[in-house]
């Protein structure tokens, strides 16, 4: 073993704020090495390179992340990078964060960035639960499962992630678990150098609270159960792509089209005649 | 025993806060004094540094916080650094000799106490309850809280269907502290 | 509508860039040397579970933190496939690359 | 039906604030809680998500505050007593329509757990730095009414009185606690539910014709009819005159605004409460609230010990501001001390309603309650 | 003619607020008579029937409705109809509000309403703009259309309002334009009586706003449009039902299902045992 | 390219406040603009639609306000000048996020054409009635500063001068318009390009590992560093240390806070602006901002035609608020009468600062602004 | 997934109780006498075009806000539709049943 | 005239804010006084009761409102009714006759100018001219703006592709005002 103790990676992170906060088991350190590890692949220049979040254990994800990092207010992520996008088109502009900062309090937001196709990227950490106030149900979690505000099992349906993104606009839709780390971290890839508004959801343990409440073990056996209950299926429609509690996990990649971004339908000035001003 | 200061410190995760609201509720509850508990805790849902903080008072409890604790029970060695200093002198140490391995720079004429909580515990079965054995061993050692308010509180306070395990490891607990106070 | 068949290039084969393919370095299996930082270390036990070689097993020791971390029982077998860098939550190992062993 | 625990939990109970609070509810016939998760009020979610099933109510987690906030006006409309709980981040998102309760004068309670601030802050961190903001958040001129608890039993009774002072007034009241109360955890006596007090909303007489919905009684209330009662309702967050109609001109709303103002300014002396301590005699009043008033009490002690003659003027309703009792204690005293939990908000107040004819002194504190040694030493310094 | 000049429908509204403040040519008050005429049909007691809306010309229905109604604030009144709902499940509550109130500042509480399946019945009047603030572009506005915010045509791609329904959970949903009365007023009924979380789009013509900008002619222009461009589709696919500028209007109902709502899968304390409290 | 219009339009019109609003942003940079309609703030949207493809920036309008605050916000990062306009109702969906640009300490600047509150209120007729929200509207403590604009050419002067000042001071400037003032039309003077006086951020030097994201300089105010510059920005909501990492302490907290107040405190002398008029002599003085100043001048007039000594002191600057100038006016003059249109907003301000020195008179008005007579008949009753 | 297909029950085709069916007053066309509130009428014309009798024309008169109501011209055609009724967004036309007009 | 206050009423859709603002720049950009122009309408986009009300004056204009107009302008009975009570004694009131029927309780010495400005504009083709028809009667009865400022401003305010059209409307106004003064 050697004694130079730098991880290769420690030049992505800001390796001084290590340990970061998140709990033995989590999937969200393997889910973040697989974004940086696509982003050095992606070749992009990382000067270039933004990363924004909102509030949650995920959204500690850009505060660790040594490139141009924001970690904004609940639910708000998304239409802040939109600015950082679209006043400097020249960024690749990435949004990390939780289900619940991007589905419950921020889904308008998700959908409407959508369905301007404003080029920014989604990653969403769907963990089935808010886990950075101390595992509450939200927008994601299975029917029954146990959280603490759903003491006797959620009653509310869950968002189908995947399809929500793909009526509301979204060019390029796809899904992978912790366990992916391979596919994932291409997947991402692809995202970073696709044009227009991506999505990738990745289901990620979160032991410390829906896990232990749910009876689902420790973060290992969550990943060990997504490696035997995953299956890929690339291209299906996303509504089938549902998720049930304790049941199969589709993932791949669903939509992958290609649609003028919101930058790219800007008005033409330079073909602009009085007429086109009444 | 008017007034008495007690900081509890360890990692989120182990149980500090519920062993101060066991403490706490007996003391209240059941002891029929004055108890205020508070706790301050980080970001980290896990493993970030946590301490809980009761004051027991046959008065009304004003200011709530403890800045000066007569008992510390640190179940970290990061606690057992961040809280010796504030211990009064001739104040009461505990601390998981598992989890507290270099014990120095303490106040003068500290009363020490130490026990293999975590051990005990993981031979229980569950690791769970070490709170659980420290509250045993701090009843036994300590006069704060009688013997028969703690039992009650813990019986009170835990999950229904795990009352034979606390019960065994609050006994184990206690019973240890009892050698250690006695000398045997 | 606008849904199309998405283009499914790649990524339904794992990547290509993750290790060499085996003929480009005939007859040599890759060989990693395996870096563990114990103290970054939170005992998830992901590098163990996952390691397609087996190479880690749990240690009795802790770290400063209380956690077990791994310990390497068979660092020969290790074929510099990255699994466990790219896995470990905690940035708390890494590959570099060693000679590679002949195999014939 | 075993261990399903009945509404009031009478009896001695070791508990937080929080769950103090959502009980205090729960006893006084809340039956709607709508909420979303914050630290440090995400206890009284999670208590109520547990004990709304039991008793028979509605607990539901929302989107977000707005949506919180919409939907306990909406319960409320159906006759039912709702209440929401959030803190600093959700606090400010929920101004906007809590601007539509007062405009509706919809009967709800809004608990602010308040932590460290401004935007996330420090969410595990105590603050008081929403006072003002519980004034003067939402756009627009109105009134409100806002009481802040020291202690879990006060988080039991105030959630009670808030309760009752909605009704009574027809409005959103604030319950302005903060981080410590609220996850401080000490005993709390919960009485006989036939010995609470509760206050139920006007009704109106039968409906006729002539109905009118917002036709105040002298206490400037109009009685409030309940959706699926007969009334057809009819209510706008637009300026409306006593039919419940919008009217787009500025006589309207003087008419509105003034009585909206007024029902509460007219009614100080029922709705102000607050709580002296050594005060006859003092030369020195602490005026203090929440936690720190706890603080405050040690170091009155101290001071007292010590021969200073100290007192404390706890504000049990910050608004509407007493005026009238600060103005008296300030033409009797030489200073008064405002320990608080954020840069100096109340203490403007104070000094506004002072007039220079004392000494006022902030004495401002983040992320944590002062100690008594810290305002002590004040005391000291200005009794010298 | 007969000299009693009392509208049969005047005991459905306030008459006395009559007129209403809708420009001439507007189809707002077509949708409105549909819908007072599908409460009537469908049997319900009027005095447990409630209407909710936010803000906009579409926003003014409820104060012109005789029976228990709310004009709330702009994009929340889906949650406050929530909160009448659930707090009184004997009530039928309604929320009939326009395109921006709903999907532009409200689009949050109807996906989320949509997935938990509350048992309230959505009404929105797509009129392509935001009528009340002078004609702004919205999230239905079709790409290129005129707007006053989009001077040079507008360069958003607009929502599929029926196909967001359906991903986000509704058990009813149905598109029809103002011209439609008839089915129109069927449909409501059938919503009205509906358990679940329904969804009725109606397009109509705002001749003041949008109309105009975009040479539609006026408001009788517009229905005339309606009525030779709609064609009725059946259970189609609701992706498929996507509107484009000028094209063809797929109308009909498009979904109808059945799942538990909110209310039903409220847990049953009866069964409740210290177990299932853990 | 024909009658593509310059970005500055140097020259005289006859543009309402809204427009000229419009036209002072673009011509000191601004080159994003997120929104959201609403009455009376509307056409300052449609201006810019038009006008920001001609001069190559982004004019986007947001499916919210919350959208649209956070959208400016980051588009300042990005290094663009950025603005957005709103109303009351929205103002108040604002104050979240506004909360988050004073806390990472972003340049950009938030109109309010005031209209009639609380709620929707009187959406078409004026208002005054967010002035204390806009000092109190977000959670947490901070300080802002607010300008108040009298007529379309100081629509146009002042968005400058909030730009300006929000680049200077690294903070979300509020420009506190209302409905009269932004639907009136009069002349505006565009100056020439170069005689436009514009302020840009600093910026940090050249990036090194030892770089400090909130490391600030004498005047309290960091250099800012964009995004894609290469300085590796890292900023939160949290309460934060100098390098901009988290940081969950008291002692942070009362270090980062103070700074972002102190930085507007410490500099009050280079922020706030007053304007006086006939005050030298004065012995009643009516202290106005926004379009009741034009009343009170008018009134002012008048009564110095029937020989009382009045004159009036305008706040350009409402926040941070003129603290000295008032206590100096009030050890001078008799009485100090404040007509605004509210329910008595700022008066409370002069109240806490007069100390009791003189006479404070509220003169509250809702939907309309005062007449001159109004005015006038108060400054003769006090004048005998 | 959830998406079922719709229960096309009754909507698809006009609802039955706008009229009576023909078969049931047998050899008589139902005939409804028209009523105008002159003063509501904002005259966007919507009756004048979608009546199926074609009942209405535009009229010369103003109203007092100075629309041109619709005139009656041929009301012995109208055949109690109420199809005019629900389409007036002005709440000014109703129709009430008249005497039915035997067509043997 | 150092000082002259006018108000123009109607409804909504009418073009009464244009016509304000059509005034008033000619007022300002090339009369080089100082006007202001302030409106106000209520909730309904089309046929609402709208008002425009504008100041010029010789020097600044402090208080923008209208209070006592001495030109009231017309276009609706409505406002008719709602805005006479307010005009000066010996005031000008400018109507059109086609949408004002009834005509009275004016207040003393007002000098009434009518004019078809409605049916002119029909005439013309296109009923949207009626307000600028109603600017040239205007400009001839009153001498507040020069003939050749209101044209100017007539022609920079309105779409490009429309100026003939309005040139004829704003012409046949001043024809026709001309007239009525002139007494022909
Ligand atoms: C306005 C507002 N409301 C609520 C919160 C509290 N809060 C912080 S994170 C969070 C949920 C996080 O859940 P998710 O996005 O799923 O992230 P996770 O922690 O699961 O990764 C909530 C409710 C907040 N910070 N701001
Ligand atoms: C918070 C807030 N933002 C903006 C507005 C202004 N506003 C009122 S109605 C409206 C849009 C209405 O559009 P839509 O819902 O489509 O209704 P329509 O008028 O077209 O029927 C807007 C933006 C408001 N009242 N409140
Ligand atoms: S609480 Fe859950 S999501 Fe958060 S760090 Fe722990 S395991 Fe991960
Ligand atoms: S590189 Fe591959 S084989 Fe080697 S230790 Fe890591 S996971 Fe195992
Ligand atoms: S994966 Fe990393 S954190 Fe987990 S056990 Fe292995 S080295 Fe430790
Ligand atoms: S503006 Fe449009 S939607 Fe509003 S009333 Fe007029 S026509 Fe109807
Ligand atoms: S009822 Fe039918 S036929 Fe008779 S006038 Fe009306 S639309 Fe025409
Ligand atoms: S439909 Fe109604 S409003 Fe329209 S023209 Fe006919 S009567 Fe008049
Ligand atoms: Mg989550
Ligand atoms: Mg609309």
């Amino acid at each position: 073993m050697s004694m130079n103790e730098i991880h290769p990676m420690d030049k992505l992170i800001r390796a001084d704020r290590m340990p970061h906060i998140w709990c033995s088991g989590c999937g969200l350190g393997t889910n973040f090495i697989c974004y940086l590890t696509a982003m050095e692949k992606s070749g992009l220049d990382l000067n270039k390179c933004v990363i924004v979040s909102g509030i949650g254990c995920t959204g500690r994800i850009p505060g660790y992340t040594n490139i141009d990092s924001f970690h904004t207010t609940h639910g708000r992520a998304i239409p802040f990078a939109l600015g950082l996008k679209l006043a400097n088109p020249e960024l690749t502009v990435t949004v990390f964060s939780g289900d619940g900062d991007l589905f419950a309090i921020g889904g308008n937001h998700f959908i409407h960035a959508a369905r301007r196709n404003v080029d920014i990227n989604i990653i969403c950490v769907n963990n089935f639960n808010y886990g950075m106030t101390g595992g509450q149900f939200g927008p994601t979690t299975p029917l029954d499962a146990k959280t603490t505000t759903s003491p006797y099992g959620n009653y509310e349906h869950p968002f189908n992630l995947v399809d929500l993104a793909a009526a509301s606009g979204a060019v390029y839709v796809a899904r992978w678990t912790s366990i992916h780390v391979r596919r994932l971290s291409k997947s991402i890839e692809e995202a970073l150098l696709k044009k227009g508004f991506t999505f990738i959801e990745i289901i990620s343990p979160c032991p410390t609270n829906y896990g232990r409440r749910n009876k689902l073990g420790d973060g290992l056996d969550e990943m060990k159960y997504y490696r035997e209950h995953s299956i890929i299926k690339h291209g299906i429609n996303p509504k089938e792509a549902d998720l049930s509690f304790n049941g199969e996990i589709v993932v791949g990649k669903f939509v992958d089209i290609d649609k003028p971004t919101f930058l790219d339908n800007q008005p033409d000035m330079s073909q602009m005649s009085v007429n086109n001003k009444k | 025993m008017k007034h008495i200061e007690i900081k509890i410190g360890g990692f989120g995760g182990q149980g500090i806060v519920l062993s101060g609201f066991i403490m706490g509720k007996a003391a209240s509850i059941y002891d029929k004094k004055n108890a205020t508990l508070t706790q301050s805790y980080g970001p980290e849902s896990r493993g970030g540094a946590c301490s809980a903080q009761l004051i027991v008072s046959e008065e009304e409890v004003d200011y709530p916080e403890v800045q000066k604790p007569e008992i510390l029970m640190v179940i970290s060695q990061e606690a057992y650094e961040k809280f010796t200093p504030c211990l009064v002198k001739g104040g009461i140490l505990i601390y998981d000799e598992d989890l507290v391995n270099s014990v120095n720079n303490l106040p003068k004429e500290t009363r020490i106490y130490s026990i293999p909580s975590t051990r005990f515990a993981e031979e229980l079965g569950r690791k769970i309850v070490t709170n659980i054995i420290m509250l045993g061993f701090f009843t036994a050692i300590t006069s704060v809280i009688s013997y028969e308010s703690m039992k009650k509180s813990v019986l009170s306070s835990i999950p229904a269907g795990t009352e034979e395990l606390n019960l065994k490891a609050f006994q184990k607990g206690y019973e240890f502290g009892l050698e250690k106070v006695n000398g045997v | 509508m606008n849904l199309s068949e998405p283009k499914n290039k790649d990524i339904s084969k794992p990547p290509d860039y993750w290790r060499k393919p085996l003929d480009v370095e005939k007859y040599k299996i890759p060989h990693g040397a395996v870096h563990i930082i114990i103290e970054r270390c939170k005992g998830c036990e992901f590098c163990i579970e996952f390691c397609p070689q087996k190479v880690f097993e749990v240690s009795d020791e802790f770290n400063s933190k209380g956690y077990h971390p791994p310990k390497i029982v068979s660092h020969d077998k290790c074929v510099n496939c990255k699994l466990c860098e790219l896995i470990c939550p905690e940035f708390a190992i890494y590959i570099t690359e060693d000679e590679p062993m002949n195999i014939i | 039906m075993n261990n399903i625990k009945p509404a009031v939990l009478t009896g001695e109970h070791f508990m937080n604030g929080d769950y103090a609070c959502a009980e205090g509810a729960l006893a006084c016939g809340c039956r709607f809680f709508a909420g979303y998760p914050i630290t440090p009020a995400t206890e009284i979610s999670e208590k109520m998500s547990r004990r709304m099933p039991e008793v028979g109510g509605i607990f539901i987690q929302m989107e977000d505050e707005m949506a919180s906030m919409n939907a306990i006006l909406g319960a409320s409309w159906a006759g039912v007593k709702s209440m929401t709980a959030t803190s600093g981040p959700g606090f400010s998102l929920m101004m906007e329509n809590f601007g539509l309760g007062i405009m509706m004068e919809v009967p709800c309670v809004l608990v602010n757990i308040q932590r460290g601030g401004p935007s996330t802050g420090l969410p595990t961190l105590v603050g008081q730095q929403d006072m003002m903001q519980a004034r003067w958040g939402s756009h627009g001129d109105y009134e409100v009414i806002a009481l802040t608890p020291s202690s879990p039993q006060e988080m039991f009774d105030f959630t009670i009185k808030a309760f009752n002072l909605s009704e009574k007034y027809r409005l959103p009241v604030l319950l302005m606690s903060d981080e410590i109360v609220g996850h401080m955890t000490e005993k709390v006596v919960i009485p006989e539910e036939k010995d609470i007090k509760i206050v139920n909303r006007k009704k109106p007489e039968k409906y006729t014709d002539k109905y009118l919905m917002y036709k105040a009684d002298k206490d400037l209330v109009p009685p409030m009819a309940n959706a699926g009662e007969g009334y057809k309702v009819i209510t706008t967050g637009l300026t409306h005159d006593e039919k419940g109609y919008p009217a787009m001109n500025a006589e309207a709303q003087e008419k509105l605004i003034k009585r909206l103002c007024d029902k509460i300014l007219k009614n100080k002396a029922d709705i102000i409460e607050t709580q002296e301590q050594e005060t006859e005699d003092a030369e020195i009043i602490v005026v203090a609230y929440g936690s720190p008033a706890r603080s405050a009490l040690s170091a009155v002690k101290l001071a007292r010990k010590e021969g200073i003659k100290a007192g404390l003027l706890r504000l049990i309703t910050v608004w509407p501001f007493p005026d009238e009792k600060i103005l008296e204690v300030a033409n009797k005293v030489k200073t008064i001390i405002v320990p608080e939990i954020n840069r100096g908000q109340i203490v403007r107040e104070v000094e506004r309603c002072s007039y220079g004819k004392c000494n006022v002194i902030s004495l401002p504190k983040l992320g944590n309650i002062h100690t008594p040694y810290e305002i002590l030493k004040v005391i000291k310094e200005v009794s010298l």
